[in-house]
């Protein structure tokens, strides 16, 4: 049986200067009550990876306007001019990856490898400061996984074990999160009895922690 | 033509670029206009790096889901036959070669193929998003824009902004012509007969190889 | 729509000296129909890819005993003594690979990846002749990726479009096999209209061709 | 003990290890019989590398479903609440160190908890099949096998045979006793009081540090 938490109870899972992965892209598929629950808490010196940076009064967005965040590793930050505008005053570390590149060092991350070759940012200035590795005369970029302390996704369809399935277009980057943290909570649209075992999207070893949205059967 | 007619002029020739069955990713901008024009006669299965296959019309109030989305965060529909995956299946399917055609805007292009189209250096950086992985995975990589912004040609001998990849091109589409990349050399294939070939050699900055150009044809 | 192929059009597809990656695990997850026909076929010098070798009567085991197969890259050959008697005798070329890291490069083959790190048989003979990458003061081996001519795959129901889920345990190295061929057939057994959209497990745009194994909706 | 007998005692060992929520990933052979021993009160988790979670008892004529199998080939059961997987998902899972426990058999352990369980040179080799990604992923794994080959030690102070992986177990369960490798050095744990301390130590090449080892228990 997957533990249920409070959302009042989230606290104690958060420390100044943690890593947080978080699921969504452009905040479809974001735990947004997790998030206005970090918020609250106020801790800082945050680094987040998301695939965005959301809106400025959604997603991470919310994180980022309250100052939390130190550190911000993303894919694209263009839809949240406050960040962008952090970046530029240098308030705000930044780091752009590729989109691919940021789900696939996740992936490496949760699945125990030391990094990926990818030609994604050959001869672009993504490649700076990286190992270049030659294999059957081709050069890829060496990319190193990442985790961190803690993810958080949102799923649809949770059951009582933890099992996790996602809906349309929210599932994105949440699935490789949830693999690649030391603590997993989820945000649960719907709780349920049980998942099909071959529709399971992230099977329940992965989840630590559900919060429930409402309740649902 | 105006602006907009451009775009709309542009979207309708890269949408006959496609071959029946083609996997399709469309960028932000211009390149989601041509999802209008697709030739009646043939089915393409347009991908969304946000991860799903089969990215219908968009939806009216009836058939509003928040839960579905393109790479833009606006809502979508799904075709029947289409599903949906994660990020990393999404980039797998990119970055291996299964996506036949992407279609991207460009600050520039220049001869040997290389684009930037991410960074103006001084300005806000948005980002490269999924466009690196596209034009660097995708068998085939279009660059559908308008030939000049604010009256200086987009089509380099080299890039000066920072690249988003190099010698990744193989087609532009302007409302001038469509060009072809090959072995770092420029050649115009169509050209817009609403523009003598001088005034597109002008609006070059690359060499362009113009060998018997055909009239581009728009429906 | 996908494309549906007779079993004796299969031939068109097969031709001396290919590369072939064969699904299932210990024949569970097996295309059966379709190995026989490649037995009737008769073509030569294969380079199969598959987690083992079968059983001597089954699975790509028929296509070792019919002396079809130049070389075997597999995890364990262990309940086929034909195979290991071959491999002996060096009359098959036989690559044994440990299980994580085969799926892991038809993965990286399948997903453009020039190749991954793992610590996966570091300090054995598996490192032989491989690069090993330093990453964070940890060796890890460079693993390169895994591509073939032709995949052959086993999906319990495949749609109308070639959309494919897998059932149970027959699931194993059919969906990253599918990834990472030039072609890729389908035995299906059964076929139906359609899928439900979030549990495809192998999306259409993989399946080039599909044999059906039955009638059925 | 007969060989069956000592199996069997090493295996109602081995079920004590485990603590509620565990996944673990039993080996084929002696460590497949650990499951017929699990402590009622605790539930585990089995993950089989083929493709599951939720591994359950060997079905009857009734429950029998031939595409329900274990890494062995054989049929088995999910339980309510397992799910299946992708063989790249199973050792993500595997590599990735989301695998609690693994046990496995072995023909050499060594004092620096280096093993050796796939090659007998000049014999056929069957293949390390998961094995090696285990040991590597897995965060604590247990060696369960008994003590002795045909009279010959198989704890010795450094395999002789090809290795599975350098320095990666943790424990080591035999008939005669538990033993820990830390800091690549072997401890006594526990003895089976069947035996004497001498005959452990001479039943054993490895350098053994005895300081207070407890009675063997297996219910």
């Amino acid at each position: 049986m997957v533990k249920q938490l409070k959302l009042n109870a989230l606290e104690e899972h958060l420390h100044d200067g943690m890593s947080i992965l978080v699921g969504g892209f452009m905040c479809v598929g974001t735990p947004e009550l997790i998030i206005d629950e970090i918020v609250k808490s106020n801790v800082k010196d945050l680094t987040i990876y998301c695939n965005d940076s959301g809106f400025e009064e959604q997603g991470v967005g919310k994180l980022i306007k309250n100052n939390q965040v130190k550190k911000l590793v993303a894919s694209h930050i263009g839809l949240n001019p406050y960040a962008g505008k952090l970046m530029s005053s240098q308030e705000m570390d930044v780091e752009l990856i590729p989109q691919g590149t940021l789900a696939e060092r996740i992936r490496a991350g949760g699945s125990g490898l030391g990094g990926i070759l990818t030609q994604t940012g050959i001869n672009t200035i993504v490649e700076k400061n990286k190992q270049i590795i030659n294999v059957n005369n081709q050069s890829y970029i060496l990319e190193t996984p990442i985790r961190a302390d803690l993810a958080i996704i949102y799923g649809n369809k949770i059951d009582q074990y933890g099992n996790t399935m996602y809906r349309a277009t929210t599932r994105n980057f949440n699935p490789v999160m949830a693999m690649a943290a030391d603590k997993v909570i989820a945000q649960a649209r719907h709780m349920v009895q049980q998942l099909d075992p071959e529709c399971v999207h992230t099977p329940h070893i992965f989840v630590d922690y559900v919060i429930k949205e409402e309740d649902s059967d | 033509m105006t602006r907009q007619e451009k775009k709309e002029f542009i979207a309708k020739r890269v949408a006959r670029e496609f071959t029946d069955g083609d996997v399709v990713n469309l960028g932000i901008g211009l390149p989601t206009l041509v999802a209008n024009y697709i030739p009646e006669d043939i089915t393409i299965y347009l991908q969304s790096e946000n991860g799903l296959i089969g990215l219908g019309p968009k939806p009216d109030e009836t058939t509003l889901d928040k839960d579905i989305t393109n790479a833009g965060g606006q809502p979508v529909t799904l075709k029947t036959g289409g599903m949906y995956f994660d990020s990393a299946t999404s980039f797998a399917i990119i970055r291996g070669g299964h996506v036949d055609k992407t279609v991207l805007g460009s600050l520039q292009v220049d001869e040997t193929g290389s684009l930037a189209n991410w960074i103006i250096p001084g300005k806000l950086v948005p980002g490269m998003g999924g466009a690196m992985d596209l034009v660097m995975g995708a068998k085939e990589v279009i660059i559908a824009m308008t030939h000049m912004n604010r009256g200086k040609t987009k089509i380099l001998k080299r890039c000066t902004l920072p690249l988003t990849a190099k010698n990744q091109v193989n087609k532009i589409i302007t409302e001038m012509g469509v060009f072809e990349i090959k072995d770092q050399k420029l050649y115009l294939l169509e050209y817009n007969k609403d523009f003598t070939i001088e005034e597109i050699k002008a609006a070059t900055e690359a060499d362009l190889i113009i060998h018997n150009p055909k009239e581009m044809v728009v429906y």
